[in-house]
């Protein structure tokens, strides 16, 4: 069902956990769905110095997590803002077409824990529309 | 690696003893049983062999047995068959909310279509109420069916006494016992049934061949069309080696129903034992007196199933998850939620379904890695975590 | 005793490579391919590579294949699904009144739900006329569906030109190549075919599985209901050692193809030559030209087909007749009915269907016998008789 | 589908043929259900001297036509009128169900055969109403 390196990041996800300072937090999905996923962000410079992330969810969620905060590390928040949920798709090798949906929400988690940082640094008052 | 096979719900392999059975006739027999030449006729008394048998494991007489590609398509066939050549009496069907989607997408289907469906609810441990249901018939009902165990939480309802509310209102009844026969006694007279749905693949025999039990006289339109085969009610080449070995899997369950229903029921107690031992928030779902011998569901809080899955899968593990990411179908288990379980749970189920492959050592294994994985899968939750936090 | 099995029509035997292959996969895999575990991933694989066989065969994609419990099943998919589909379109369906009865009882089926069917003539050889079909093409014209080979008589329709003509007016096209596929080329593509239905038992697959092909993008009701398997249009657990037979058959009979198109016709053209030489009274059934290399058709006048068969058996060989005597339906054949021959004559048919099986000892050994069973049956025949006195 | 007294009758029907000074002739059946039976006698004192039957039919019919002259030989034509459809069948060892109502037609064509006889010998003025 999942290659290998979907399960690779399901097995070994990188990046779980929680920030405690976080400089902003974003989540995404519901219970119903049966997806949650959460992610932390820790800006300095107006970079990300540390991405983590937290997930109730089946190993598409699992590995989109560990790809996305993988992918986002280190990026600008510029950069990180173009940052799709495609790219990790992408950057995983492929998910199944049915979980592409709905467990592959990692990117916009990360555009959520953005926005949130932006808000409360108050430098988000002109959001640019991207969400 | 140890592999363990928790899924004997979903599927079980073939006996050894059908196996051998199937190729055999496979090697010698091809005739088609329609055929008048020898080469059919020899074709047919393998099955009616193998009907004799199927007839056996449930009280029946071969002659009441219906051969079809499976339990799905048996149940369609009650279902559809009955409502159609019923239509003129009526138009309302009752079952409940917890059959399998052979059933209940059956029925979904007709009530698209001009028919009145009452899907009933059941108590939180799955248990249909026969007096609740009486006072849903109604003149215009002509058809009940009410599964007689359930496929994911392994609940035993009380088809016996429904089948005596059907009778004494003169509506039919269909009942599901794919998950039931061979496992616990099933008899159509005991029960008294109308209609009963039976598949092989669920008794160690192969996947795509069940049977409709009909009892005589009671009315069916088919719904496969053609060469008018078993008796009209359903058309189609048979499927010989299929249903060879359906029968022989059939006698093995009936020769073999006490001994099992001993050894799987005390692997199953073991199991849930050791699973409220070693875990913390979990819940058993199901009933804790009135169940199959095969069938353990558990929720775990905080974690969803197929992560569950995945992760026992890679220690060898195969079991089975209510959650919508375990199924294409991507809906959480029907079942799970008509029992009250709130979405999380729902999620976080995992059924574990037991089988002659299964030994003391599988359960033991099992008790040894289901800790860390639910530990671990808890650990990066954020459902946990609220909790903490 | 000799046995000379003349009866591929009907069903075949297992090739002996698919038998093996049947044997190691049923001894080894038994997963459900729903199931995400390693044993249900093993046993989609198997299915997977079945589909891609039996998908190269037609020259479809994998995609496009649908698996069925047989041909009848996969006929009835393709025409109550696509009608159920189409309803708001339209309710005419157009076919030939030469069908098999899984298209022909399927139509009737839908004629008496509101649907209206029209059964297209064909001439004394059989052949559908592509412009009278034309000219039955209504707006409200949902389907149609042509056979490509005949069973009982081997006439090819012309289907590319029926195809043609669908098309041109916007209406969906369903061709029954259960009798032609692997006999002589069947390309989905070059036919121009939206569905076309498939049966595994007569290319040397075993019995109960067969293939609806469904061109991408053409939207079908499904017909039985359940687990949403084959991408939501036919519910039920795969028969995975079917599948796997049927795609090994599948590639085998594309494989040798060519080769049993040219060995089984000239078995046909000796029998045919063989019995207009040895017997009089006899009538050819069929084209003379379109047809497929394996079917042979004749009447014999003033003897019953049951009769002929019954003696036949006596002498090993294994035969069919369009007789009501040797079915269980008791009707004599629609398809002989059709081409404009009189009862007598439809009664008095025999088909002998050459394959595998047969070589040319077997047709000296049936035109050593025949002879003398019609010389017999004629002897006490009062329709004889009554030319003679 | 035939048991074994069915097979040796189809294999080889006793009194098949025509009796080319007949008494009576009867015949019943046709195309279209695909079974004709005729039955010839030949009375004599009352007796049923010979009788012989011709048929285009299936196996059951051919059964039936030789074990009812087999049986009707040497009787006399009140015994014979007692001969039914069902006593053939019996003798027969019986007959698949479906055979029964079509192809068991025999002794009907014998009391057609007798009927003959009896109206073209007078004797049949005043039918019993057997038929
Ligand atoms: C209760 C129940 N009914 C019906 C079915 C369907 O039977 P089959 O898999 O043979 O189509 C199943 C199994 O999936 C089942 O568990
Ligand atoms: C032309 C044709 N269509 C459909 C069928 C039915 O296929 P199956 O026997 O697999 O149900 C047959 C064979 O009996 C056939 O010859």
């Amino acid at each position: 069902m999942y290659n290998e390196t979907v399960m690779d990041h399901f097995q070994n996800p990188r990046n779980v956990g929680e920030i405690d300072d976080a400089s902003g937090v974003g989540e995404i999905g519901n219970v119903v769905c049966g997806d949650i996923l959460r992610v932390y962000i820790k800006v300095k410079d107006e970079t990300l110095d540390d991405v983590k992330y937290m997930t109730f969810g089946c190993g598409a969620a699992v590995a989109s997590g560990s790809m996305l905060t993988t992918l986002a590390k280190g990026k600008t928040i510029e950069e990180a803002k173009k940052l799709t949920n495609k790219d990790v798709a992408k950057a995983l090798g492929g998910l199944p077409a049915h979980k592409l949906h709905c467990s592959n929400l990692a990117a916009d988690a990360l555009h959520k824990a953005i926005d949130d940082w932006l808000s409360k640094t108050g430098k988000g008052d002109k959001p640019d529309g991207e969400k | 690696m140890r592999k363990v096979y928790l899924d004997h719900a979903g599927t079980t392999p073939l006996n050894p003893e059908v196996y051998s059975l199937m190729c055999e006739f496979m090697k010698n027999t091809f005739g088609n049983p329609s055929s008048i030449h020898s080469f059919g006729r020899e074709a047919k008394k393998w099955v009616d062999k193998a009907r004799r048998q199927v007839a056996e494991l449930i009280g029946a007489e071969a002659g009441e047995i219906i051969f079809t590609s499976g339990g799905t398509e048996a149940d369609n066939l009650a279902i559809i068959g009955a409502a159609a050549a019923r239509r003129k009496k009526g138009n309302h069907i009752i079952t409940s909310s917890i059959e399998h989607p052979a059933v209940l997408n059956t029925c979904k289907h007709l009530a698209k279509n001009g028919f009145d469906v009452t899907f009933l609810p059941v108590d939180h441990y799955g248990l249909v109420e026969p007096e609740q249901l009486r006072r849903e018939i109604r003149p215009e009902t002509i058809l009940i069916s009410i599964m007689h165990a359930n496929n994911e939480i392994g609940t035993i309802e009380p088809v016996k006494e429904i089948a005596a509310v059907a009778r004494e209102h003169g509506v039919l009844f269909h009942t599901d016992a794919v998950q039931s026969a061979g496992k616990i006694p099933v008899d159509v007279n005991a029960l008294g049934v109308d209609l009963l749905t039976l598949s092989s693949h669920k008794i160690y025999g192969p996947k795509g061949v069940g049977a409709l039990y009909k009892r005589k006289k009671v009315r069916l339109h088919p719904v496969v069309f053609g060469g008018g085969q078993e008796g009209n009610a359903r058309s189609g080449t048979e499927n010989t080696i299929g249903i060879v070995g359906f029968g022989k899997a059939a006698e093995i369950a009936a020769r073999d129903l006490d001994s099992e229903f001993e050894r799987t029921g005390k692997l199953r107690d073991k199991l849930i034992r050791g699973i409220e031992e070693r875990i913390s928030d979990v819940r058993y779902n199901g009933h804790p007196e009135r169940r199959l011998p095969h069938i353990v569901n558990f929720s775990f809080s905080y974690v969803e199933g197929e992560s569950m899955l995945l992760s026992l899968d890679m220690k060898g593990i195969a079991a089975s998850s209510g959650s919508a990411c375990s199924s294409s179908a991507l809906k959480p288990s029907h079942v799970l939620t008509a029992i009250g379980l709130p979405y999380e749970l729902v999620h976080g189920s995992l059924r574990m379904t037991l089988g002659r492959m299964n030994d003391e050592a599988d359960i033991d294994y099992v008790l040894d890695v289901l800790p860390g994985i639910i530990a671990k899968l808890r650990s990066f939750s954020p459902l946990a975590n609220k909790l903490t936090v």
